[in-house]
């Protein structure tokens, strides 16, 4: 079967979705931060199937995939030594503990 | 490769050298001996490096293949917030040099210089790799700024709240990006950009993708809707960190916005993405101004304020005009004396006492008559009062907003002059208390350091000169002609 | 003429107003009265000096084959709105004028010097002769004004004078009240009368710089009084509601007249000024500054007998004040209050009478030259006798410090020359021959028979009513039943010399000047007119008024009840016209409760809380919105994320919408 | 630059504020050393520029501006600092010389903090010169918003009652103003010169480009006449007014009635109606309605008021009303009795507003009801205050006659209907101002004492007396002689009136 572009769209848009479902109603912030690995690889997902698909001459797409992916990485640990220091705080990962300053 | 294409990157060279000394410095001094020297060392040498990137000449080449380019303008607007980078050095020695902190203090120089060195790099960057890298290493290591004070419960909620915002945000942008690479023709250079969409079609994706980039770079902007981390951060952070995002950091963004917008997206469906900021330009200025009008954290109230004047700077980008982007870096040169000057105040304050609400303030006057005289002028210069630069500052970005005689422009500008009254009243909500409110003053007298005088002079210098002055408006028009 | 007396005329008085009211706080009371007697002197000596030489000199600058000329003396600009309409400071001198200058400074001269005595005990005797001369210098200013505005300008002064002189005694309520109303009053009479010279000067205005009212500024009397026919034309037949622009400018200018001349329904100020000192009253309140009402239509009498139906209405309006206010005469205890509403009718006779010195046109001549003479002739005689009756009540008032004959009568034991000179002048008011009101009210009379018989048959009555009040005043305070206080202790008594002199003047002045030949001197086109008296009606006036004095000397020689029998005949009458017909609580009524207490409050409650309210609801506004969107900043981040990612789709949605 | 004079009038305020920060805080002889200095060498600055511009009129000097200068300040935007002056400006800045002298000597005890409230007072009276000098759109907004900010502290700081409040509602309804004013100063920029040429914020010469065309004309017009209408306490934008005043101190009152609310019409005239003069015939009738309102409606609440400075701030609305009024009736006379009203309005409320502090700062009220007969009292004070009451309601010999006559015999100029009911509405103000004056006058100067304890006060105090007399001297020096300021500022309305017949054409 010759798969089409939507077919690899649909689960981008999906991963996105779900990411930002998972972003909202989480309680948890690792599971948050998982959630949003989501939406970054759904990012991720897009920039190489358009170069795989649109634009198979070059490489562009494939290279922004991998920076992305190194600065999510970065992103990913300097969040989590942050929840890591909340948690020294507060005693749990619960996001609804980090309320304090409002309005 | 041409090797000799970094010389064109003296800016950033420059930052990565003082990153590089301090980061020696710091690794291999002991503490209590050199490790003394380091605050000192590092303003000096930061002051020189100011001097030579305002002296050096832009050669106008690029680098990387067109990637990065070297323009007046941009060498300009990293000349300016060099200034402002040395005024929050300036400012912060002290509460560096305060037993909790002095520790890290190496730690604390490192993650400021590649910051800059991101965001100079989202400065010049004409491809959209080269921006995203210049826009996460600004971003990422605020966050460990932002939690620099280890034992405030506070910093570390703002820290979280910051880098999970930030993350979601650089998320939604790269989801933008990859749709504008869809459209693209299969390359990220803005200019190609501009290009390709010309030649297309009109299409959904294009405006999803549009909304998410204006979403993904209005996070660093903290413009209306995407601005809600704001506040939070700025309140818990440490002081010097809230100058320094809420100057410099929304100095390069909204210089990076502009080459954006105007670059790669051009005019070509004529109204598209301004019609999107008219909108977020109006709600920015006034949901900031709203939120702010109920304040009484001094730092929490500058965010809101921050996010106001965020929406003023974006005003330039509705120029689309040279005209607009000199405007607009004469706007950001004065928020960044008038917003220093005012944090120079609080984190003078805070240092001494601890205090930093506006109750605090009240009847400064009698105790501290300097650092009074200094937040109400500055407090002026925000509000947009003469004889002070804001108010030159303002009148000149809605001078350039008007030039093109659109109605719907005309009427973006009173939107914004009206919000100039509310926003004058908050701000004379701070001259109240501190001159008018009665009783005793809370804060006792006390003289501070001799960095914070001094940065507290070049700002109130700043303000009061350079708006009297012209010649900063002028070198900002003569060099945006060069983007 | 030569211009230095003119000026020297208008100069002094406003002299020793300056240096009186700046230097009054350091001088003495003598220095002060010897300053301001001297100064009036002075002055009173010029004028008599120019009036003689205009009158009697027989130069040719001022009579011409026997006719008097118009001459202005100086004329310099002042203030010149645009080309035509320039507001000159002149000095006019024409018989009236001369006749006014003569009137005005003698009785300010008597006043002056009986205030020496009469005042001399009161605070403030500087301030109240620096008074005096700002009041001489206004009215004299005005009666010489050579065009309508300089007589606005000196009307507005002579207003301000009367003010602070009612107001003198300022510690009292009542007089501040009083000076109060009377400004008010004659302020709201001069709105009309601006809006009269506005209407008037801008048709003059529109006529062709070199036509025939391009001459002179269009506010100049000698330039429109002399081309009556040109200025009705240029109003281009312009009517509004019916009648001619002109006519309605005419009457506007006449209703400033009214208000300072005291005419109904604008007369309330006049009983009330009698606050202010009694030789005020005489000089301000009964010679000179409410007959200016009077002077100023006699001033613009061409243009009024253009514009006939302007003289009917200052016909009527005269009759019935002149009647209403005899009427009241009647009824009143305070003997000022008596004088105030009888000089009230006398003005309004006068003013009658230059109303009906009109004729139907006979080959072009469609006025009368008597009615004119006569109202100027009264205008006379009654400055000097109502001066010397206000004068006499001053002194009896200085006596038995009261102002009600309740607390008099039998005083002429007391005070015989007060007595003899107040007979003198009752006679004079009632038109008893020889006396001076005789002559001139007998020709006023005849020139309202000539007019109309109904107007003379009116006014006829009301010189009787005028005979009958007077006398009812004489008698209470002279005659009635002494007041049994004078036998023990306090013991009335004449009033010193400065004050006695002028009463014996004015009286001997009022004994003669019935014989003077006003025909000769005073007239509308300075033609000479003989005077004859008329036989019908003086003898017609002559019967009234003696019958009618008659009639008060029964009732109120001896103290008898018929008075208090007569009253109850109709009680409601005689309260009513006590209370002045209840005018002063129909303004009472129409200032406090509609005007201040519906308008005033009304405006300033709908500014405080409309207007104001819209202020400062804006800024509630923004403060309500402030805290409905708080929580958006709800602290959570989840809640930050949403609003973001619902921003930017919005964005994105919105955006789509509007392009498809 | 510095050799021109006018530059002077804006350096010499800078310099005393530098002056004053030098003087020690408590260090009153050194402070008022500097203000009578400076107060003195404006005055006297003053007069030779009256003198000076009449002997060069005199010797046939026609330009528009006399000593005209303009120095380049931002270029990409062509915003010069141009100065020039004519007649009207020469005038309204010997008012303001005089008002500042007057306002010093009125705050000779003024406490607390002495010398920052004459900082900001001399940087309220450089905004003030600064503006009428100024020939530049530019400049003049920024010397007007200048002048606009330090009311906010010095009736915050040093002012009464409810201070605060009233203090920021001034400063916000005045920015509020100053907003739809810089909109339509934008716009005029925009369209300051035809396709092409250069555009200019030079009043002069975009007069003689002409180049706005009418509809453009419409929409700025009412921005800016609005503008400057809230400055100069149009109905229904003048509630500012009775609070502001009301709160403020002396001087402040003074320099801010006198001098400040004159801004409003004199931008109207110089900019809303000399730039856009066809605009100014169209709807000239929108603004004579709430102006017309202004007047009566501003004394009609003057007469029921019971604070004497709500009472004078109600009267300054409608004789401020009366100047706008003047100025939309286009025609020469009628806009020369509108400067006139300025003049005396300015002097006059000078006057009240010095008095009502000289009596406040006595007795510690200001209602009317608590006081009473205090010619008894302070018999200088009560007659100065007479004089000023005169003045108001319009006494021949003071300036307020003149000015309102002039205004009047103008206004009714204009044939229409319509304008003439106004005409007569406004002409109706005579009473109603006569009205309240007399009622408060007969309240508080005249009558019996109110309160005993009154009877101690003392009487002026030679400040108090310099600072009054100055006041009056100008008043009925323009009541006696108004021909000559008369002359001087029809011969500037010149301009004006041949712009506004050009635009007819």
């Amino acid at each position: 079967m010759d798969l089409n572009i939507f077919w690899y769209l649909v689960p981008s848009v999906i991963m996105f979705a779900a990411g930002v479902y998972g972003f909202i109603t989480r309680k948890n912030m690792i599971a948050m931060l998982i959630s949003l690995e989501l939406i970054l690889n759904s990012a991720d997902l897009n920039f190489v199937v358009f170069n795989r698909y649109l634009f198979p001459g070059s490489m562009e797409g494939m290279i922004f995939t991998l920076f992305a992916i190194a600065i999510a990485a970065a992103e990913t640990a300097i969040a989590i030594s942050i929840i890591i220091n909340i948690y020294r705080e507060v005693g749990n990962s619960d996001v609804a503990s980090v309320k304090q300053m409002r309005f | 490769m041409d090797y000799s294409q970094f010389g064109a990157m003296l800016p950033e060279l420059i930052i990565l050298g003082l990153f590089l000394v301090v980061f020696l410095l710091d690794t291999f001094t002991k503490d209590g001996s050199a490790k003394r020297f380091l605050t000192p060392v590092t303003t000096v040498l930061f002051g020189l490096a100011a001097v030579a990137i305002w002296l050096i000449p832009s050669c106008g080449t690029e680098v990387f293949g067109g990637m990065y380019v070297d323009s007046a303008a941009c060498k300009a607007i990293k000349a300016i917030l060099c200034i402002g980078v040395f005024i929050v050095l300036l400012q912060s020695s002290e509460w560096v040099e305060s037993d909790e902190v002095a520790i890290r203090k190496g730690e604390f120089y490192e993650l400021l210089f590649v910051t800059l060195f991101g965001m100079f790099l989202m400065i010049s960057a004409r491809h959209f790799l080269l921006f995203v890298i210049g826009l996460e290493s600004a971003s990422l290591p605020l966050a460990a700024m932002v939690a620099f004070n280890k034992k405030h419960y506070q910093s570390h909620e703002a820290a979280f709240k910051y880098i999970i915002t930030a993350v979601f945000s650089s998320a939604v942008l790269l989801v933008g990006l990859s749709f504008v690479y869809a459209l693209s023709g299969g390359s990220l250079y803005f200019d190609d950009i501009r290009a390709a969409i010309a030649g297309s079609e009109m299409s959904g994706l294009l405006v999803v993708a549009l909304a998410f980039v204006i979403a993904g770079i209005g996070f660093k902007l903290s413009l209306v809707p995407f601005h809600l981390w704001t506040a939070d951060v700025y309140q818990g952070a440490p002081t010097a960190i809230t100058s320094y995002l809420s100057v410099i950091s929304k100095g390069s963004a909204a210089f990076a916005f502009f080459v954006i917008f105007v670059q790669a997206f051009g005019t070509v469906y004529s109204g598209l993405w301004e019609w999107m900021m008219y909108a977020v330009i109006i709600l920015t200025i006034t949901i900031g101004n709203l939120f702010a009008i109920r304040q009484k954290n001094m730092k929490r109230f500058m965010a809101f304020s921050s996010i106001s004047q965020a929406g003023y700077i974006m005003l330039g980008v509705m120029t689309e005009s040279a005209l607009g982007l000199g405007s607009m870096m004469y706007y950001i040169f004065v928020y960044v004396v008038s917003n220093l000057a005012v944090f120079g105040v609080i984190s003078a304050i805070e240092n001494k006492t601890g205090k930093v609400g506006m109750d605090d303030y009240d009847g400064l006057h009698k105790s501290n008559p300097w650092l009074s005289f200094a937040m109400t002028l500055a407090m002026f210069s925000l509000a947009g009062i003469p004889p002070f630069a804001g108010f030159f500052s303002k009148f000149l970005i809605f001078t350039s907003v008007t030039a093109s005689g659109s109605m719907p422009l005309y009427m973006l500008v009173l939107v914004a002059l009206i919000n100039t009254i509310i926003s004058l009243y908050y701000y004379l909500l701070v001259v109240k208390a501190i001159w008018i409110n009665p009783g005793e003053a809370k804060v006792e007298a006390f003289r501070s350091a001799f960095t914070e005088r001094l940065a507290l002079w070049l700002c109130v210098g700043g303000i009061v000169f350079f708006g009297l002055v012209p010649c900063i408006y002028d070198y900002c028009v003569n060099t945006a002609a060069l983007l | 003429m030569d211009i230095t007396l003119p000026i020297l005329i208008l100069a002094i008085p406003f002299l020793m107003f300056l240096i009186l009211g700046i230097g009054g706080v350091k001088m003495s009371r003598k220095l002060a009265g010897v300053l301001g007697i001297l100064g009036m002197g002075s002055v009173m000596t010029l004028s008599y000096v120019v009036a003689l030489t205009y009158f009697f000199s027989g130069d040719a600058a001022f009579i011409v084959d026997g006719v008097r000329q118009q001459l202005q003396v100086f004329d310099v600009t002042w203030l010149a709105f645009t080309d035509r309409l320039v507001v000159n400071i002149g000095f006019l001198l024409d018989p009236i004028s001369a006749m006014m200058l003569v009137v005005i400074t003698t009785i300010s001269f008597m006043v002056h010097l009986y205030s020496w005595g009469y005042m001399e005990h009161e605070p403030g005797f500087q301030r109240y002769y620096a008074f005096l001369s700002l009041f001489s210098f206004s009215m004299l200013g005005l009666v010489v004004a050579t065009n309508i505005f300089q007589m606005y300008i000196f009307w507005e002064l002579v207003g301000v004078s009367s003010y602070l002189l009612i107001g003198f005694f300022y510690k009292l309520p009542s007089a501040v009240s009083a000076s109060k109303k009377a400004f008010i009053v004659t302020r709201f009479a001069d709105l009309f009368m601006l809006i009269g010279i506005l209407v008037l000067s801008w048709y003059v205005s529109q006529t062709p710089a070199d036509g025939p009212l391009g001459g002179a500024s269009a506010f100049n009397f000698m330039m429109l009084n002399s081309q009556p026919t040109n200025v009705l034309a240029s109003t281009l037949g312009a009517t509004f509601m019916g009648g001619s622009v002109l006519t309605w400018a005419m009457i506007l200018i006449f209703v400033g007249g009214m208000g300072k001349s005291a005419m109904m329904p604008l007369h309330i100020w006049l009983p009330d000024a009698m606050e202010g000192p009694t030789p005020v009253s005489a000089l301000i309140h009964a010679a000179t500054m409410v007959v200016a009402g009077v002077y100023l239509v006699a001033r613009f009498f061409p243009l009024y007998c253009i514009v006939p139906d302007s003289l009917t209405f200052i016909t009527v309006v005269g009759a019935i004040t002149a009647f209403y206010a005899a009427v009241v005469a009647c009824a009143q205890i305070d003997i000022k209050r008596v004088l105030a509403f009888s000089t009230i009718s006398q003005i309004a006779f006068m003013m009658v009478s230059l109303g009906c010195a009109y004729n139907e046109p006979v080959e072009g001549v469609h006025y009368s030259g008597l009615g004119y003479m006569a109202s100027m002739f009264h205008l006379f005689t009654h400055a000097m006798f109502k001066a010397l009756l206000f004068l006499g009540a001053g002194a009896l008032i200085h006596a038995v410090h009261s102002n009600n004959y309740t607390s008099m009568g039998g005083l002429r034991k007391y005070m015989p020359i007060t007595h003899w000179t107040f007979l003198i002048g009752c006679l004079a008011i009632a038109g008893i021959p020889p006396f001076s009101g005789f002559f001139s009210k007998d020709e006023m009379l005849a020139a309202m028979f000539s007019r109309h018989w109904f107007w003379g048959a009116w006014m006829t009555m009301v010189a009787g009513l005028t005979a009958f009040y007077m006398f009812r005043l004489y008698y209470l305070i002279f005659w009635w039943e002494e007041n049994p206080e004078y036998k023990n202790g306090h013991k009335p008594h004449d009033a010193p010399w400065q004050m006695s002199l002028p009463l014996i003047i004015l009286a001997a002045v009022s004994c003669v000047a019935g014989f003077i030949p006003f025909g000769e001197l005073v007239t509308f086109n300075g033609e000479p007119y003989h005077i004859h008296i008329e036989a019908p009606v003086a003898a017609t006036s002559i019967t009234v008024a003696v019958l009618a004095i008659a009639l008060a000397t029964v009732m109120y020689r001896k103290k008898n009840s018929m008075p208090e029998k007569m009253k109850n005949i109709w009680p409601g009458l005689w309260t009513a016209a006590n209370r002045r017909f209840y005018w002063d609580e129909m303004y009472q009524w129409v200032t406090h409760t509609v005007i201040f207490g519906c308008i005033c409050r009304g405006i300033a409650w709908f500014d405080r809380h409309i207007i104001d309210g819209t202020m400062d609801g804006l800024a509630a506004v923004t403060q309500f919105c402030s805290v409905k969107i708080k929580g958006m900043q709800s602290g959570s981040v989840q809640t930050y994320v949403a609003w973001y990612l619902l921003g930017a789709i919005l964005l994105g949605a919105i955006t789509w919408i509007c392009i498809l | 630059m510095f050799s021109n004079i006018l530059i002077w009038f804006v350096i010499v305020p800078v310099l005393m504020m530098a002056g004053l920060a030098c003087c020690g805080n408590g260090n009153m002889k050194a402070i008022r050393g500097v203000m009578v200095t400076g107060s003195i060498v404006l005055l006297a600055m003053a007069v030779w520029l009256v003198v000076d511009f009449l002997g060069l009129r005199a010797s046939g000097v026609a330009d528009e501006m006399l000593y005209a200068g303009s120095w380049m300040w931002y270029k990409p935007l062509n915003i010069h600092l141009a100065v020039g002056v004519d007649g009207i400006s020469v005038l309204m800045i010997l008012l303001s010389a005089v008002i500042v002298f007057a306002g010093t000597f009125a705050s000779w005890k003024i406490n607390p903090l002495p010398k920052n409230f004459f900082l900001w007072f001399c940087l309220l009276s450089t905004g003030v010169f600064g503006f009428f000098i100024s020939i530049d759109m530019f400049t003049m907004f920024m010397f007007y918003e200048v002048a606009l900010i330090p009311m906010y502290l010095l009736i915050g700081v040093w002012g009464t009652g409810r201070k605060e409040y009233s203090a920021m509602k001034l400063t916000l309804m005045l920015m509020g103003g100053s907003a739809f004013l810089m909109l339509g100063l934008l716009g005029i920029y925009w369209h300051s010169a035809p396709e092409g040429g250069q555009l200019t914020w030079n009043i002069l010469e975009i007069s003689h480009n002409n180049s706005i065309d009418a509809g453009w004309q419409n929409l700025l017009f009412c921005f800016t006449f609005v503008g400057f209408g809230v400055l100069g306490a149009m109905f229904p934008f003048h509630t500012w007014s009775p609070d502001g005043h009301a709160c403020a101190p002396t001087a402040v009152s003074m320099l801010h009635a006198g001098v400040l609310m004159k801004l409003g019409g004199y931008g109207c005239f110089r900019i809303a109606i000399f730039l856009l003069p066809s605009a100014a015939q169209e709807l000239a009738w929108i603004f004579i309605v709430l102006t017309g309102i202004s007047i009566v409606y501003g004394a009609f609440s003057a007469c029921v008021q019971t604070d004497l400075k709500y009472i004078n701030a109600y009267s300054s609305v409608s004789h401020c009303g009366m100047v706008l009024f003047a100025i939309l009736m286009l025609n020469k006379t009628a806009m020369t009795g509108g400067i006139l009203q300025m003049l005396s309005h300015g002097l006059m409320t000078a006057l009240f507003f010095a008095l009502i502090g000289m009596i406040y700062g006595r007795t510690h009220t200001r209602d009317i009801r608590q006081m009473g007969g205090l010619m008894k009292i302070m018999p200088y004070l009560g007659v100065c205050y007479m004089i000023a009451g005169f003045a108001s309601l319009g006494l021949p010999g003071l300036s307020g006659f003149v000015a309102e006559m002039t205004i009047f015999f103008g206004a009714f100029e204009n044939a229409s209907l319509f304008h003439r009911v106004f005409v007569i509405a406004a002409t109706t103000s005579i009473v109603i101002t006569a009205v309240y004056i007399l009622r408060v006058v007969g309240k508080l100067i005249l009558g019996p004492v109110h309160d005993e304890h009154h009877l101690q006060l003392t009487d002026a105090s030679w400040w108090e007396r310099l600072s009054t007399v100055t006041l009056i001297l100008c008043l009925a020096g323009i009541g006696f002689f108004p021909n000559w300021i008369n002359e001087t500022i029809q011969q500037s309305f010149v301009p004006i009136i041949n712009a506004l017949n050009l635009a007819a054409v």
